[in-house]
């Protein structure tokens, strides 16, 4: 059998569902960080899959590199406001910053 | 077969390469991007002592002029630039309102001498945002929308924790970063889907008389479930922005953790820009111009519901966990969050009165909201408290002040004769209207239920009332007087007029806001 | 014009009072000019309103205000008919009597007339609107300087009393906004209804013929609909009137609120409550209405009997005027349900002459307020011998409020029992005997009072009581007149409302 | 039928209320405190009630006057009328209460003299003259409540005419209430009968009742009704014991008042209604009559106060009067409360002579052998008593007499029997009184000293009303002839089987008193003297005085707790009453607005313990939904912990659920 496009969805949805149980699980901010970066990469792989077998043409392969972009930038702010944080509290454990609530 | 016929998408297309149109419509934005590289350059050449100032000058200069092109710059609903922009009213509209709570925001700031240093960066990050909040309500294609957004919310996170000496703005800033990650994944992986579904980016192209959507795109297959999920996770991604449930988790701790000014402009501006695009993504979504087959009208059927529930629990968090809040942020937070579920309220009903309404309210949310956050800010500054005690006592000690806060808060209940009533009327008439027309007992029971809430609401917001006037005015606290003078004065008179003036006469917004919203649903 | 510029002759007032740069005296000075202004056109209104056809308005404007398409067209449309022309009336003389009575004010003089003249802007203006929406907003106007006037210039509990009246009215006009969209919503998209869907006429008009009821045109959830709006609609209304069990509101705005302001809350907001549900909650809902009957009479002998005996057990003065008025407007519901002419004249009688009665009753409370700093009834007794004019007025106050013939207050209560035991619904015989308890009860909580303040030997610190002044005595005068006037001559309050009555008569009782 | 009414007529009511008017406003001013004015204007009504009596009695039989105007008019086009009608009752009663009033008023102008309050007195006395006729001129029930009611507040407000003493309140307020009990009664049977009618005249509401559709239960519960407020007002039992106290009142109020008028009016409405009796209601109320006229009687015998003796005296012959109308013989008890009027008035002025001259004490202690001090007083009395004690000739013999004869005539024997045993009680409790009063020795010297007789206007109208009290000057048995002549009677008189009554069908002569049967003859004649001889027999010797025991044991104490009402009352009724109030405030202070505000209480405890008192007093003030929102409050910024996870958790999980929500529902299903 070929790998056809729902093989790449199936990985795609794994993938992200990984992305989230880190995300939920991990109690260091780099931790959650990476899991944010599985679950756009997830979202790449959909991208580039329909516009590989769907009708959908370049635009998807397009969209997806201005993901990786903006994958970056938005982990780059990430990680400097985390470092900020850490500045002060000397620990990258996000559930332990909770002095906003109620 | 799954997908409909590709059409090539013609990316580097030739009225993308004469960018005449770009600039005829999209000149404010144009200007706030083109400032942000001269403010960095200031930045550089002038003086340390000056540098701020300079900086908040050419800012102001820059959404200024931006506001006044974005009022008379050329709209129509069928005006598509280079395929991905719409330059229609809605556009319009929220543009209007990104930019003029920019201006606000930037004065506020200023004002309240919240920023004091690095204001350069503040007004570079927030020139970003104001830009990225422009696009979003303009933008007409997914990765464009998708650009858009993050720019808003890159900008945002940095706004955030723009007080890098204070630890809880960097909370602030560290939960909304991480927030907005999440979702806006869940809202990325959405769009991919949808991009599968309907094999393209676009979300609607005028073709000659009738408007093509994604969801006329992906005819037969906008009735599969994927489809509804994929349309459910694109609004997870926007309900973080707009602050709905069950998204807003973030919100009352990023704003009682960022300045006052940022927070005001994050639950105006970017509520905004979500909104706007949550209006594009779901009437495109429902079949906006297209021939709407069975199976899409069941899926469109379910996804009603769905933004009702959403809605209806949005209200009523809100509401209720506002009673608790002593924290005047905090509270404005919460009530920012059910407004986000009334606004919702208005797109569940998916038509064109339900997203007049919608725009309509907008507006006047920008308006109640902005004022009451700047007030918190002034008296904030003088009396360095946020907590709704600080207000004791205003009525007799700054009145003018306490009475332009009562106005905005009797908005906010939505009591008439102001605005505040006459948008949740508009938007509860068209959700009654549709369970009158399509006989659904459900928007009925939501319709009442969002009702009911108005007193819960009213309750926390007379708190200020209460103690602005209904203080034992023998033992005022000696606190400061708080200053209600000058441009401040001027600003909130400017804002709380058309609260006043809109609940009396609101006949020109409702046709502004109907010729806005026209072509959104059909 | 005429109905306009009494309707807003109060919001000038206001501005006015606002705008003026004067000491205390000279505002109470404007505020009370604007009040007998006021009252003056209240006077001329009402004068237009007799003689007036069936479901005849006189004194109509209707402009378009709002006109955004023929689906949403909201006017500025007002009128008055002889139930409103009565009521503004009515509204005009209590708030010379109150506007008399503040003039002892003197904390935050300004705030507290704007907020007083304020007030009557809204109430007249629900009184005068023929437009729902213009009807809601005036309705809701109210609700803002009541809140201050109890939450500034009240007593100990202000705060609380004030919350609570906020919270309880809101949350009943909430359930009238929701009728009256569903209403509006209804009739916008029902083919069959010509004309404007918030004009309180028209839809009046389409529910004598529509089949079905003005929801007619929803079919089956149209009916199953019907009763909850109507039911939402009596509740908002239900609680201004106040209804068992909504009332405990009034109590506690009552006591904490400044004289005058008992006097305004007790002479015609309640009456608001059951205005709206005669200009709106029973035309709309004929058909609803003829079935709820049992209840609302039901409702109303509760309120009769229950406030009764509550009031027979306070101790404090006002608490116990204000049970009086929960246990009195239980007669205007059982009027109401009866849907026959003598108990609809009842209510419609009841409500006036409470108007005036209860009115007068506060002042003496405030009078005696005033001089002893407290209402408790047991720290009273002989001021008949120390303030004999006082002792007069207010026995006759109270004798009126129980119900003794030759004064007004006789004749809402024999009507309604008259109209009541001929009522249209089952159960209603044992529903009207079971309410002639009330009679009994009543004398004996005012003969109680009457005894523990006015009789007896007197309390020696009520030594140095002065009798009331020549201001007080004013302040009562436009409310004892027609105490007296209509006790003996109750024939021109029918006239001015009986084709009101047969109006709706042939509307709910066909 | 009807007559046009003389023009004179509603000055009847007019002059008193003039006077009053004046006396209200100006009352102060005028020479005398202006009691001059309200003694004239109450002769003048008393003139022209004589004058509209003749013009009366000289119409045809079965005529009369009747003249109304509409008052006002309901929106269904019912009208209500301000009437005038002038029957044989009219006439005889306006003429009881102008006279009455007339000599009252003149006798009060002396014993009131020097009151702090005396114009208001008089002011009072003239309302009460103006109610009075009201309620006796009237054509229609309405007016007549009207009338009715305002008789009531007159006698509350001159009971408690001296309301410093609290106690004279109490009897104030006693009064009002428990007419007032009754006049619901009487409301029941004014719905009844308007419900059937649609309009409150008479005329109607006879005619009604002649050709009578509907249940006739209904009618008995009607006309049992509208006797219930007689029962209020005419003291009958159960509910007889305000009269009692209301002697609290100034002696010339009990007099006009709780004796002669007022009273008498419950019999004056029961006679007016009587067409609209039926049998059963006619069997309640001779019953009620009976049991009231023998129940007072025994009590009387023990009273010790002047007044109160004289008191259960007047409930007593009220029964009698009732009697007489639940036996089918209305003009009887109307000829009864005629002359029960008269020698009750004479009787309640000469105690109050006998008070005036002891200054202000009335219990018989006090008393004795005042006979030589103050004669005139003493002789008007004795007469009075006689005719109280129905001694032959005296007015009281031949109206009990007559009411007597109607009861055996109508069958019911018992009743006749306890009539029977109460005129002889009369006899004796009154002797009693006289002797112990004004024969014998002094008891209080000192007082006994001072005592003399009282000056002309008290001892004139004795004297008048003592003549009045002679037999011999009423015709009796025409009374019923010339009084009965209104149609509705007539047709009534044939419905009921009292053979009395039998020839009011074919109008055949009247009967004559002389063919009763001897035997009963015989006892009327005997009865009174018995009484009177058992009286001097036990007190003549002065062994005995007012504490001593006549009566059996069980009797004596049942007499002197006063047939225990007032126990059960005071006892049973006011606190089970009050403590439902109590309870109904509680309910509405706690269940009630609790339910309304849950956690009002409980936001008020947090409130104590965080000290922030009014913070949370506010809180918990809010509406049941805004209530359970509290709480949900809580719970919702409880699940805002702060933690960024709990968050994320929060919303991909809200997400997920919703997710497989839709793929279960439309995939799977």
């Amino acid at each position: 059998m070929s790998i056809g496009l729902y093989h790449f969805l199936g990985l795609a949805a794994a993938l992200f569902s990984v992305g989230v149980i880190g995300v939920v699980t991990r109690r260091n901010a780099i931790g959650i960080l990476i899991g944010v970066e599985l679950m756009l990469n997830a979202c790449n792989i959909n991208l580039v899959a329909f516009s590989r077998f769907g009708g959908g043409g370049m635009v998807g392969q397009v969209f997806a590199v201005f993901v990786i972009v903006l994958a970056a930038a938005e982990a780059a702010v990430a990680l400097a406001i985390i470092l900020q944080l850490f500045d002060k509290r000397r620990d990258v454990d996000v559930d332990r910053a909770r002095t906003l609530r109620g | 077969m799954l997908f409909a016929e590709s059409n090539l998408p013609e990316l580097v297309s030739s009225d993308l390469v004469n960018l005449g149109p770009v600039f005829r419509h999209f000149m404010a934005e144009t200007i706030l991007v083109l400032t942000i590289p001269i403010i960095l350059l200031v930045d550089l050449k002038v003086g340390k002592e000056r540098r701020d100032e300079a900086a908040a000058k050419i800012g102001l200069l820059a959404l200024v002029t931006a506001f006044f092109f974005a009022l008379f710059q050329p709209s129509g609903s069928g005006i598509v630039v280079a395929k991905i922009f719409r330059a229609d009213g809605l556009a319009q509209v929220f543009r209007v309102i990104a930019i003029a709570t920019g201006m606000v925001a930037a004065v506020a700031t200023l004002r309240t001498g919240q920023v004091k240093k690095g204001r350069s960066e503040f007004f570079v990050l927030l020139l970003g945002a104001v830009a990225g909040a422009c696009l979003t309500a303009a933008a007409n294609d997914l990765a464009v929308l998708y650009l858009a957004v993050e720019t808003l919310s890159i900008c945002g996170y940095l706004l955030a924790g723009i007080k890098k000496e204070d630890l809880a703005g960097s909370e602030a800033a560290m939960k909304y970063v991480i927030f907005g990650a999440v979702s806006s994944c869940f809202m990325l992986f959405g769009m991919s889907l949808l991009y599968g579904f309907a094999g393209t980016l676009t979300i609607t192209t005028p073709e000659g008389s009738e408007i093509v959507s994604l969801a006329s795109r992906a005819n037969a297959a906008a009735g599969s479930p994927a489809y509804l999920i994929a349309l459910i996770m694109v609004m997870g991604g926007f309900a973080y922005k707009v602050a709905a449930a069950p998204f807003q988790f973030w919100c009352p701790d990023v704003y009682e953790g960022s300045p006052t000014p940022v927070a005001a402009f994050l639950a105006v501006a970017s509520k905004g820009a979500g909104f706007a695009a949550i209006l594009r993504i779901v009437g495109a979504a429902t079949g906006a111009g297209s021939v709407v087959t069975d199976s899409l009208a069941v899926s469109s059927e379910h996804f009603r519901l769905l933004l009702l529930f959403m809605a209806v629990i949005t209200i009523t968090l809100g509401n209720v966990a506002a009673l608790r809040q002593n924290n005047s942020k905090r509270l404005l937070a919460y009530s920012a969050i059910a407004h986000a579920g009334y606004l919702l309220l208005g797109v569940a009903v998916t038509t064109d009165f339900g997203a007049s309404a919608v725009i309509f309210y907008m507006v006047v949310y920008f308006f109640m909201t902005l004022g009451a956050f700047y007030l918190v800010g002034i008296v904030e500054r003088d009396t360095g408290r946020t907590d709704v005690d600080a207000f004791e006592g205003l009525g007799y000690r700054s009145p003018w002040l306490a009475a332009c806060m009562f106005l905005f808060l009797v908005s906010l209940t939505g009591l008439p004769p102001t605005a505040g009533f006459v948008g949740k009327f508009l938007i509860f008439k068209e959700v009654f209207a549709y369970s009158g027309e399509h006989g659904s007992q459900l928007f009925f029971w939501g319709g009442v239920i969002g009702l009911l809430n108005a007193p819960i609401g009213l309750y926390y917001y007379m708190r200020f009332a209460k103690v602005m006037y209904l203080c034992d005015q023998k033992r005022l606290p000696e606190g400061t007087k708080v200053r209600f003078a000058g441009l401040d004065k001027g600003l909130m008179y400017a804002v709380a007029a058309p609260v006043l003036l809109l609940g009396i006469f609101f006949g020109g917004l409702i046709g502004l806001a109907q010729d806005a919203a026209r072509g959104i649903f059909q | 014009m005429l109905l306009t510029f009494t309707i807003f002759a109060p919001l000038v007032g206001m501005i006015a009072v606002l705008l003026s740069k004067g000491d205390a005296k000279q505002i109470r000075g404007i505020g009370m000019t604007f009040t007998l202004i006021t009252a003056v056109l209240c006077t001329l209104v009402a004068a237009q309103c007799f003689g007036l056809g069936q479901d005849e308005y006189t004194l109509v404007k209707d402009y378009s205000w709002i006109h955004v398409s023929s689906d949403l067209d909201i006017r500025y449309h007002i009128g008055v008919d002889g139930l409103s022309g009565m009521l503004i009336f009515l509204t005009g003389l209590l708030a010379v009597c109150a506007g008399i009575a503040s003039l002892r004010i003197d904390q935050n003089v300004k705030g507290y007339w704007a907020m007083f003249l304020l007030l009557h802007v809204g109430v007249l203006g629900t009184f005068a609107s023929l437009d729902m929406f213009l009807f809601y907003v005036f309705w809701e106007i109210m609700l803002l300087p009541m809140y201050f006037l109890i939450g500034i210039w009240g007593g100990p509990r202000r705060m609380y009393a004030a919350i609570k009246f906020f919270l309880y009215t809101l949350a009943g006009s909430i359930l009238l906004l929701a009728g009256i969209l569903v209403v509006y919503f209804t009739l916008t998209s029902d083919g069959n209804f010509t004309g404007n869907a918030l004009s309180i006429v028209d839809i009046t008009n389409y529910a004598k013929t529509a089949p079905g009821g003005i929801l007619g045109s929803l079919g089956a959830m149209g009916a199953t609909l019907a009763p909850w709006i109507f039911a939402g609609m009596f509740i908002a209304f239900a609680v201004k009137v106040p209804v068992f069990p909504f009332h405990t509101w009034l109590p506690d705005a009552h006591v904490e609120a400044p004289t005058p302001i008992s006097v305004i809350l007790a002479g015609i907001l309640l009456k608001l409550g059951a205005y709206g549900m005669l200009r709106i909650n029973f035309p709309f809902f004929p058909g609803v209405f003829e079935n709820a009957a049992f209840w609302i009479g039901l409702l109303g002998l509760i309120n009769i009997v229950y406030g009764a005996f509550v009031a027979m057990a306070q101790t404090d003065f006002k608490k116990m005027i204000a049970y009086s008025s929960v246990s009195h407007m239980g007669f205007v519901l059982l009027g109401f349900a009866a849907m026959t002419s003598e108990g609809m004249t009842g209510a419609i009688m009841q409500i006036f002459n409470h108007g005036t009665i209860s009115g007068l009753l506060f002042l003496m409370v405030g009078v005696v307020y005033e001089r002893a700093h407290h209402r408790d009834l047991n720290r009273f007794g002989g001021l008949m011998w120390k303030m004999p004019v006082f002792g007069t007025i207010a026995s006759m106050a109270m004798f009126a409020s129980l119900g003794l013939p030759s004064l007004s207050g006789f004749w809402g209560e024999m009507f309604t029992f008259l109209g009541s035991y001929k009522g249209g619904y089952d159960g209603a015989k044992v529903i009207t005997l079971l309410a002639l308890i009330g009679l009994v009860l009543t004398a004996v909580y005012y003969l109680r009072a009457i005894q523990k303040v006015l009789l007896g030997k007197l309390n020696p610190a009520c030594e140095n009581f002065a009798d009331i002044s020549k201001t007080e005595l004013w302040s009562m005068l436009p409310l004892i007149v027609p105490t007296i006037v209509f006790g003996v001559w109750p024939g021109p309050l029918i006239d001015i409302f009986a084709p009101f009555v047969n109006g709706i008569l042939a509307q709910i009782a066909p | 039928m009807e007559q046009a009414l003389p023009a004179y007529v509603p000055w009847i009511i007019f002059l008193p209320a003039i006077a009053g008017l004046i006396q209200q406003f100006m009352g102060k001013k005028l020479p005398r405190q202006g009691d001059i004015l309200v003694i004239g204007a109450m002769a003048g009504s008393l003139a022209l009630s004589v004058a509209m009596l003749f013009g009366w009695m000289a119409l045809e039989p079965g005529q009369f006057f009747h003249a109304k105007m509409t008052w006002f008019t309901l929106p269904n086009g019912t009208e209500f009328y301000l009437g005038i009608m002038v029957d044989g009752l009219t006439a005889a009663l306006s003429i009881v209460v102008t006279l009455v009033a007339t000599l009252v008023f003149l006798f009060s102008s002396a014993y009131m003299k020097g009151d702090a309050n005396y114009e208001r007195f008089f002011f009072w006395l003239s309302f009460f003259g103006v109610a009075m006729l009201i309620l006796t001129l009237a054509d229609n029930l309405l007016m007549l409540f009207i009338g009715w009611e305002l008789v009531g507040l007159c006698s509350y407000k001159l009971i408690g005419f001296w309301s410093q003493d609290l106690a004279n309140a109490e009897a104030a307020k006693k009064a009002f209430i428990t007419t007032r009990i009754g006049d619901v009664g009487m409301m029941v049977g004014i719905l009844i009968l308007y419900n059937v009618t649609g309009s409150l005249q008479f005329d109607a509401i006879y005619a009604a009742a002649a050709n009578w559709e509907g249940s006739t239960g209904l009618l008995t519960m009607a006309g049992i009704g509208i006797f219930l407020g007689a029962v209020g007002k005419s003291a009958q039992f159960p509910l007889q014991v305000w009269l009692p106290d209301a002697m609290a009142g100034p002696t010339p109020v009990s007099a006009l008042i709780h004796a002669a008028t007022m009273v008498a009016a419950g019999v004056y409405l029961a006679a007016r209604m009587f067409p609209i009796f039926t049998p059963d209601a006619l069997g309640y109320i001779a019953a009620t009559g009976a049991v009231t006229a023998f129940g007072a009687a025994i009590i009387a015998v023990v009273q010790t106060d002047i007044k109160k003796v004289l008191a259960y005296s007047t409930i007593s012959q009220l029964g009698y009067m009732m009697i007489g109308v639940g036996c089918g013989a209305p003009w009887a008890g109307m000829f009864h409360l005629v002359t029960h009027a008269f020698f009750k008035a004479c009787l309640f002025l000469g105690s109050g002579s006998v008070i005036y001259a002891m200054h202000h004490a009335q219990d018989l202690k006090d008393m004795g052998g005042l006979r030589k001090k103050m004669p005139i007083t003493f002789a008007t009395f004795l007469v009075a008593t006689f005719a109280l004690a129905g001694l032959p000739f005296m007015s009281g013999f031949y109206s009990k007499d007559a009411i007597l004869y109607a009861a055996l005539g109508d069958h019911s024997y018992w009743i006749f029997g306890f009539g029977f045993a109460a005129a002889f009680l009369t006899a004796f409790y009154m002797t009693r009184m006289v002797w112990l009063c004004f024969f014998g020795e002094p008891r209080n010297q000192e007082k006994y000293d001072h005592a003399k007789e009282s000056p002309w206007q008290m001892t004139l109208p004795l004297v008048v009303l003592a003549v009045l009290s002679i037999g011999v000057i009423y015709n009796q048995t025409h009374f019923a002839d010339t009084f009965f002549r209104t149609p509705a009677y007539q047709e009534q008189f044939a419905k009921t089987d009292s053979n009395e009554n039998a020839y009011w069908a074919a109008d055949a002569e009247p009967p004559a008193h002389h063919d009763h049967e001897t035997w009963f003859t015989m006892l009327a004649w005997t009865l009174g003297p018995a009484g009177i001889g058992l009286g001097l027999l036990l007190y003549a010797r002065g062994k005995r005085n007012e504490k001593s025991r006549v009566m059996p044991q069980a009797m004596q104490s049942y007499a002197e707790n006063l047939a225990y009402m007032d126990d059960l009352y005071l006892g049973a009724v006011v606190p089970g009453f009050d403590r439902t109030a109590e309870s109904a405030r509680w309910t509405d202070e706690n269940i009630v607005d609790g339910l309304v505000n849950v956690t009002g209480r409980g936001g008020l405890l947090v409130g104590d313990i965080s000290g922030d008192f009014d913070q949370v007093v506010v809180d918990g003030a809010v509406t049941l939904s805004a209530d359970v929102a509290q709480g949900a409050g809580a719970v919702v910024s409880t699940a805002q912990t702060g933690r960024i996870r709990n968050y994320l958790a929060g919303a991909i999980g809200a997400t997920a659920v919703v997710i497989v929500g839709v793929i279960f529902a439309l995939w799977i299903l």
